[in-house]
């Protein structure tokens, strides 16, 4: 069902430069008397995939919606390519390059599942942006194992696929980065391993920077390159997955001990 | 033979519905048919509503025209008449509008348009003598954009007349019809001085009961209001209460004993008809009008009709019995009333004709 | 306890439920799972009464409830935490517990209860005053859980509630129904997260294009790798 | 400065009765989400249900208010039970309309059995009489509507953010699903709601007929649009905001009246809705709506 | 294919039949049902103009009415004759007692006039959403329609302002309610179009999908405006005589319906509502003047017409709240019949095999 069968080739230029992709520097975000965020400085080179755990409440979601302009910090700043881009608005933010879904799916219902990807389609059309690489609509739905819904309303669909669409929404906009919140909740443990392969294939195919955060220990362990602890707002930890995994802070606040059997 | 036909688009529903009486019309054309119709035809009515809606009333007045209506009877505003007007010149169809007294109309297509009531200039202008016989000094103006020229241009001839007559306006204020409360209007007139004896416009009901009712309520209860046919409706009379002998006004007609309106009043119930107010007895009359039209064309085809209205002096009418359409532009002469509010009714003072009236 | 007889249901005129019978039997923890779309949220949400069933019946403690309300089957004692969380968005924290013992007369024990949960879930005491809507995704979710328990429920539905929480709090969450159970409440657990759902079941239902394709213990069904292979994807890697 | 007063007084209680209508919309509005147009209807109802009674048999013009207020609750719940309960959660515009045709309805019902014309009513004398107060002298309806708007308003918020019911009838806003999950008779919760707007509805028609002295099939249409006005004014969903819009816009209304040149009070309607475009333009969420920042969680 | 065409092919149907109805009613009708039928096609065109905002914006208008009546003053004041002129509007301000142009000219004027005053007023609409915009838009209503009234130099005010030529005729409103529905398909099947009604069903995930809604509302709102004035001006310059209240509420709630009544997010929808609403009129009208029905003269029953209405929207909206096409457009709903198919046997395959 999901594409395996996409090309896998990396694009040759995947070796990053320091200034392409996300840096976030000291940025925070205070709601009332309640830091959500808290300081934080984290990076995501373009062809990078980088996780972002941490317990309920922790302020990963909070720090996507800084990273994508719907949210304005109380302090930092959002780099993008070396240029900032924290306290513009969400449409500028995506204009830019930096894409997303969201952890509540926030589809276009009464759209069809083509359309809901075509209206991001169309904003890159717009920019002009990565044009000689983007695959045509109908190569996203492949890649994400729409093909065969793509004419259906996007609001019927059961939630697994839900998340999918917006998935394939997120990157028809060719983005430089883009932002993944719990892809794969909600999703079955073969569903969420086909899931790792459709990110990463994302990533080589668009040759872009990926933030996912997810509480699905395999499929975020698997498909991170790098991993941030957050907790109450801050970044506690950062490193390689099996760094992370063994740390005893992060099995402390995050995984609890069951999770070392 | 054929029956003729009369037309009436009338304002069945909407916002003039209270102006129109499809009812007034039936009932006079019952009583001419039992007499034996017209040049030995029957008169039949045939009634469209259009809805108080300038489209709707161009197609019913179309409809109309379709049938082979020999005149047609039209709604009581300018801009849902004008337009059944124009239709019907071709064919050379008089036009009359039943309650609409705002000259504008005739202006608009003097070939074939009139009023079958008076004119507001002349209304306001015996209102205005009226007032100064009383005594009246000062006077305030309502002024309101709802209802047409009615509410605007009827105290503007008032204002007219009174002063030319001696009087004086202080002041002019308006209002929007509808309201229940008029407590800001109110509290305007309570800070002049010196206060009106006299607070004119064109009020309908209800707004014509709920001014001098809260007025006296604020203890301003000497203050007369003047209005004119807007104000005949006996409904007025429960909704101003006590504070209802405030009112007087210029009218159509008065249903005194042995009148003409109080007999078609007396014979139209007998026959099963409500009537509801003066409109009634106007739209009888837009029937007589017609039918002496064609009596005197001698023809019940539309043009010829349509050039006796133009000849008709003197005619005895439903509501007046002098009713003059000759060399007026449509707008017919007619006499007046004088109504004011006694023992909680309607009482007639006297029938009026004034001296001096403002060009339209 | 609660005994669902061929059960269709149906939207328009796509049939996500064809002919599920099921049973859950007094004091069991029973595992209902199967992949995307299978049906599962559908045949639950027909249970307890905010779908309607085009055919079968349902039965529930010895009364048929197919044709009640959900506030009657509710009120019955047989509750649901929805998909999708549904906390009132526009309530604070407190008020949402409060309303989840809306059924409830006994002051002092809808207090204690409170108590209970907020220990349970201490993040749920930081933002007691504060709207739900406000709350992260994880936080909805146990806000959700204890608002269904403040209901005092003899059975509880709970559809994928380990969706969105941390591993540690899945953990407590699975640890809290096996404590449950011991007070005698019901459960019937939809999961995605099949390894740990049939951890703590007796009972196991498989659910596939609205159909159920196999029922058994719980127990074997996770022993099985073949069957965990298969449906629901788990087990292999 | 006597002037002054009469006028401050007169907007106060133009400005309560706003506020009384645009409570009601807010109510409904808060709880189902349903900008209810018909609203105004419920006062014409009102209205009618004493020419009604009055015409076959009330011993005293007293029966009058009780009468309004009961006919106006029960033409509440009717058009919920007939109408709205059907598009409970659907859009805004589905309710817009809906509710317009309930009120083209009920108009229309009303031209065809009773008639277009105004109808008189009688309401107890005492209702327009005058009080001294110190120096002044106020019309008792003036007093009582300011002081009748404040207790209502005061009990209600009371209840909505009190009491279970109320807190269920906020919850069933966002969610009636979840509220019934909950074990709670929704379709009562919301029904409740439109009993209360009905009662507030017939609160006002009492002070509305009272002054006007007369019922007709369209009474409604302008009190219900002023209040949709406040209720906007002070932020659809916050039934402070409601209160507040009503009596900022009655205020408003009356101050220009009383202050303006007249050659401009003519165009007082648009200066007052010109206003109110500027204070949504410069405060979109109205005076008392504030903008929570919600990043990805708003609804 | 490109958006002309694909438009072309799915506006054809439609407007094909629309001619055709037009062309059977022109033939064989009596003259005031040619006249009925003038109505529905003014309507249907500023019904389709509605459209193209209310249904891509997701945002409620009911300030459109007063682009009707902005294009109607607007024409009028620029085709009465000077003579009469002088004589209803002296003073009228912009030098209009000398100005006079000819009814083609007038109406391209007009058409500006009209888009201009909406492009201008669409820099404050743009920004706001839900409930203050469509405050705003009910401003606009109130405010136009007491400019219209109080200004009387220019408009006469309530008094109704006569002279206009009556130029139009039953062809031209065909024509121009064709030209609505082009516009109005092609504006919905645009990227912009497109866009739009994603950022009315999800306004957050369209900003973040880098839709420039405020932009694409702006743009909604200028076409809108153009269209209904278009049906402002078939109105003037067909009754030859305007005022004030034809512009008002009762016109903006009669569009409404039938925007709404027949799914307010297709163009189809509010061609079905449009003909609906005016056959059931039609009907009622002539139920209301007691017809008579196999040899039986029925009652005359005046105020069905309303009745009827606001029946028929209640009935409507309880059994089908988006409307009777819902989101679909005529060729949608063979395509949907099509998907559902598809997508059934899609996610059968899904399933792994057992
Ligand atoms: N608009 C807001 N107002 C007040 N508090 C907020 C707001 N948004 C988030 N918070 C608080 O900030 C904290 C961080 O929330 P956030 O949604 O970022 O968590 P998260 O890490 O994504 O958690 P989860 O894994 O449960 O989704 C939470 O405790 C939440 O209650
Ligand atoms: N509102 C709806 N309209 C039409 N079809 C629907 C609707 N809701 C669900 N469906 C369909 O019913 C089927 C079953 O959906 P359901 O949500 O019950 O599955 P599920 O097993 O809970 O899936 P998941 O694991 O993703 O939550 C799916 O094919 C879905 O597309
Ligand atoms: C308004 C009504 C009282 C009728 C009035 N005579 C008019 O001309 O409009
Ligand atoms: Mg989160
Ligand atoms: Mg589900």
């Amino acid at each position: 069902m999901l594409a395996v069968s996409a090309p896998a080739e990396r694009p040759p230029e995947a070796e990053p430069s320091a200034a392409s992709g996300i840096v976030v520097d000291g940025l925070t975000k205070q709601f009332g008397g309640i830091y959500a965020v808290r300081d934080v400085s984290l990076e995501c080179r373009v062809g990078q995939i980088v996780g972002l755990i941490g317990p309920n409440g922790a302020g990963k979601t909070t720090l996507m919606n800084l990273i994508s302009g719907t949210l304005t910090p109380t302090g930092g700043a959002v780099y993008l390519d070396g240029k900032v881009v924290s306290a513009t608005s969400p449409a500028a933010c995506a204009e830019a390059g930096i894409a997303r879904t969201f952890q509540n799916i926030r589809l276009f219902k009464r759209l069809t599942v083509r359309q809901n990807v075509e209206v991001a389609r169309i904003t890159r059309r717009r920019l002009a942006r990565g044009a000689e690489k983007a695959p045509s609509v109908d190569e996203i739905l492949k890649l994400l194992g729409l093909d065969g819904i793509a004419e259906a309303k996007a609001g019927t669909l059961p939630y697994g696929h839900q998340r999918r669409v917006e998935i394939a929404r997120a990157v028809a906009l060719s983005p430089r980065v883009v932002l993944l919140d719990e892809p794969a909740a909600g999703m079955n443990e073969q569903e969420s391993r086909a899931l790792i392969g459709s990110v990463q294939l994302i990533r080589d195919r668009f040759g872009c920077g990926v933030i996912v955060i997810d509480h699905d220990l395999k499929f975020i362990m698997e498909v991170s390159e790098y991993l941030y602890v957050m907790h109450l707002g801050e970044v506690i930890v950062s490193g390689i997955p099996d760094e992370v995994r063994h740390d005893e802070r992060v099995i402390e606040i995050y995984l609890g001990r069951k999770a070392r059997k | 033979a054929d029956d003729i036909i009369i037309g009436y688009a009338a304002a069945i529903t909407g916002l003039y519905a209270p102006y129109d009486s499809v009812d007034g019309a039936k009932c006079e054309i019952d009583r001419i048919n039992e007499k034996g119709g017209v040049l030995g035809r029957k008169l039949r009515l045939e009634a469209r509503d259009m809805k108080s809606d300038a489209i709707a009333s161009a197609a019913a007045g179309q409809e109309l025209i379709d049938l082979g209506a020999t005149a047609i009877l039209s709604p009581p505003s300018d801009d849902t008449s004008i337009p059944i007007a124009a239709l019907a010149a071709p064919m050379g169809i008089p036009v009359l509008s039943v309650a609409s007294t705002q000259v504008q109309f005739p202006a608009a297509q003097p070939e074939n348009a009139y009023l079958v009531p008076y004119g507001d200039n002349l209304s306001a202008a015996a209102a205005a003598e009226y007032a100064i016989k009383l005594g009246y000094k000062n006077a305030v103006l309502m002024i309101t954009r709802d209802i047409g020229s009615y509410g605007l241009a009827l105290p503007e001839y008032f204002g007219d007349a009174f002063t030319h007559l001696g009087g004086k306006v202080l002041k002019k204020i308006n209002f929007n019809t509808g309201l229940s409360d008029y407590s800001a209007q109110l509290a305007e007139i309570q800070a002049m001085d010196p206060k009106p004896d006299v607070i004119f416009g064109g009020f309908i009901t209800p707004d014509g009961g709920v001014f001098p009712r809260q007025f006296k309520a604020a203890g301003l209860g000497s203050i007369v209001f003047m209005g004119t046919d807007g104000y005949d409706d006996a409904g007025i009379l429960k909704i101003a209460g006590d504070s209802a002998s405030a009112i007087k006004f210029i009218t159509h007609g008065f249903p005194t004993p042995g009148s003409a309106l109080e007999e078609f009043y007396a014979d139209c119930t007998k026959r099963g008809y409500q009537i509801q107010n003066i409109f009634f007895g106007l739209a009888g009359e837009g029937v007589l009008i017609i039918k002496t039209a064609i009596e005197k064309a001698g023809s019940a085809e539309p043009a010829a009709v349509n050039a006796a209205i133009k000849e008709i002096t003197d005619m005895k009418g439903i509501t007046t019995d002098e009713i003059t359409f000759k060399d007026r532009g449509g707008v017919p002469i007619k006499r007046m009333a004088i109504v004011e509010v006694k023992n909680g009714a309607f009482s007639l003072v006297d029938h009026i004709l004034p001296q001096y009236v403002p060009a339209p | 306890m609660l005994e669902l007889s061929n059960i269709v249901v149906q939207y328009g005129v796509v049939k996500a439920v064809r002919n599920v019978s099921l049973k859950v039997g007094k004091g069991e923890i029973v595992a209902l799972l199967g992949p995307n779309g299978a049906g599962k949220s559908s045949l639950v949400s027909a249970a307890v009464g905010i779908l309607p069933v085009a055919a079968g019946a349902i039965n529930f403690d010895g009364t048929d409830i197919t044709k009640k309300p959900a506030e009657a089957v509710v009120t019955m004692g047989l509750t649901l935490t929805p998909e999708g969380r549904r906390v009132f968005a526009d309530l604070s924290v407190a008020e949402n517990l409060r309303l989840g013992a809306a059924i409830r007369k006994d002051k002092a024990g809808i207090a204690d209860d409170i108590d209970l949960y907020l220990k349970m879930f201490p993040i749920l005491g930081e933002r007691y005053r504060q709207t739900a809507k406000t709350l992260s995704g994880g936080e909805q979710q146990m806000l959700a859980i204890a608002r269904s328990l403040m209901s005092r429920p003899k059975m509880l539905m709970l559809d994928e509630p380990s969706l969105g929480l941390a591993p540690r709090i899945v953990d407590r969450i699975f640890d809290l129904m096996v404590e449950l159970r011991k007070t005698g409440l019901t459960m019937l657990v939809v999961e995605q997260n099949a390894t740990e759902a049939l951890r703590i079941a007796d009972r196991g239902y498989i659910l596939a294009s609205g159909q159920l394709v196999y029922e058994g213990e719980a127990k074997m069904m996770a022993e099985s790798e073949d069957l965990m292979e298969a449906y629901l994807g788990a087990g292999v890697h | 400065m006597e002037y002054f007063v009469q006028q401050v007084i007169n907007a106060l209680s133009v400005g309560s009765e706003y506020a009384l209508l645009a409570l009601g919309l807010a109510i409904v509005f808060s709880i189902i989400g349903l900008v209810n147009f018909a609203h105004g209807e419920l006062i014409t109802v009102g209205g009618y249900a004493i020419f009604f009674t009055a015409s076959v048999f009330l011993p005293s013009p007293w029966l009058a208010l009780p009468i309004a207020i009961a006919g106006a609750m029960v033409a509440a719940v009717v058009f919920e039970k007939v109408a709205f309960r059907y598009i409970r959660n659907a859009s805004t515009n589905t309710g817009i309309l809906t509710a317009f045709g309930v009120s083209i309805v009920v108009q229309n019902a009303f031209i065809i059995f009773v008639a277009t014309r105004p109808k008189p009513v009688e309401t107890p004398g005492w209702l327009s009489s005058m009080v001294e107060v110190g120096s002044y002298r106020l019309p008792v309806l003036q007093i009582l509507e300011t002081l009748v708007t404040a207790i209502a308003i005061g009990a209600l918020l009371f209840v909505l953010k009190k009491t279970t019911v109320g807190m269920a009838m906020r919850a069933a806003s966002k969610d009636f699903i979840a509220v019934r999950l909950m074990g709670i008779k929704a379709n009562s919760v919301i029904q409740a709601a439109f009993v209360l707007s009905g009662f507030l509805a017939g609160l006002a028609a009492v002070f509305i007929i009272s002054r006007r002295g007369a019922i007709d099939p369209f009474m409604g249409s302008v009190p219900v649009l002023k209040a949709f006005v406040a209720c906007v004014l002070g932020g659809l969903t916050s039934l402070q905001g409601a209160v507040v819009g009503g009596m900022a816009l009655g205020v408003f209304e009356v101050m220009l009246q009383a202050f303006l040149p007249q050659e401009v009070t003519a165009f007082r309607d648009a200066i007052v809705f010109t206003a109110v475009a500027v204070v949504l333009v410069v405060f979109p969420e109205g005076l008392l709506g504030r903008k929570v920042e919600l990043g990805d969680k708003e609804a | 294919m490109s958006l002309f065409l694909r438009t072309s092919v799915n506006a054809a149907l439609p407007i094909l039949l629309l001619v055709l109805f037009g062309a059977i009613v022109l033939l064989f009708a009596e003259p005031f049902q040619v006249r009925i039928a003038y109505a529905f096609f003014m309507n249907l065109t500023i019904a389709v103009g509605l459209q193209v905002f209310m249904g891509n914006s997701g945002v409620v208008s009911f300030g459109h009415v007063s682009f009707m009546g902005i294009a109607a003053y607007a024409v009028a004041l620029l085709t009465i004759p000077l003579s009469l002129k002088k004589t209803l509007i002296p003073d009228a301000p912009f030098g209009l007692p000398e100005i006079h142009l000819d009814v083609a000219p007038a109406v391209v004027a007009a058409l500006l006039i009209t888009t201009s005053i909406a492009w201008a007023f669409g820099f404050v609409l743009k920004r706001l959403g839900g409930a203050a915009a469509e405050i705003l838009t009910l401003a606009l209503l109130v405010v136009s329609y007491v400019v219209f009234n109080a200004w009387i130099d220019l408009t006469r005010g309530p008094r109704s302002l006569y002279g206009i030529p009556v130029a139009s005729s039953l062809p031209w409103a065909v024509a121009a309610s064709a030209v609505a529905i082009f516009v109005a398909k092609m504006f919905r099947d645009s990227e912009g179009g497109l866009q739009l009604r994603a950022s009315s069903d999800n306004l957050l995930a369209a900003r973040a999908m880098g839709v420039p809604v405020e932009r694409l509302r702006h743009r909604a709102w200028v076409i809108s405006a153009g269209l209904v004035g278009l049906g402002g001006m078939l109105h003037a310059t067909y009754l030859g005589t305007i005022g004030p209240n034809s512009y008002y509420f009762t016109q903006t709630f009669l569009i409404m319906a039938m925007v709404i009544l027949g799914g307010m997010r297709s163009v189809s929808g509010t061609i079905v509502g449009t003909a609906l609403i005016s056959a059931g009129s039609e009907l009622a009208r002539i139920l209301e003047n007691g017809p008579t029905i196999l040899g039986q003269k029925l009652p005359t029953m005046f105020g069905l017409t309303g009745f009827f209405l606001g029946a028929v929207i209640v009935l409507c909206m309880t059994l089908r709240r988006d409307g009777i096409l819902g989101d679909d457009e005529f060729e949608d709903i063979l395509r949907n019949r099509r998907a559902r198919k598809a997508q059934g046997a899609a996610l059968a395959a899904d399933q792994p095999a057992s």
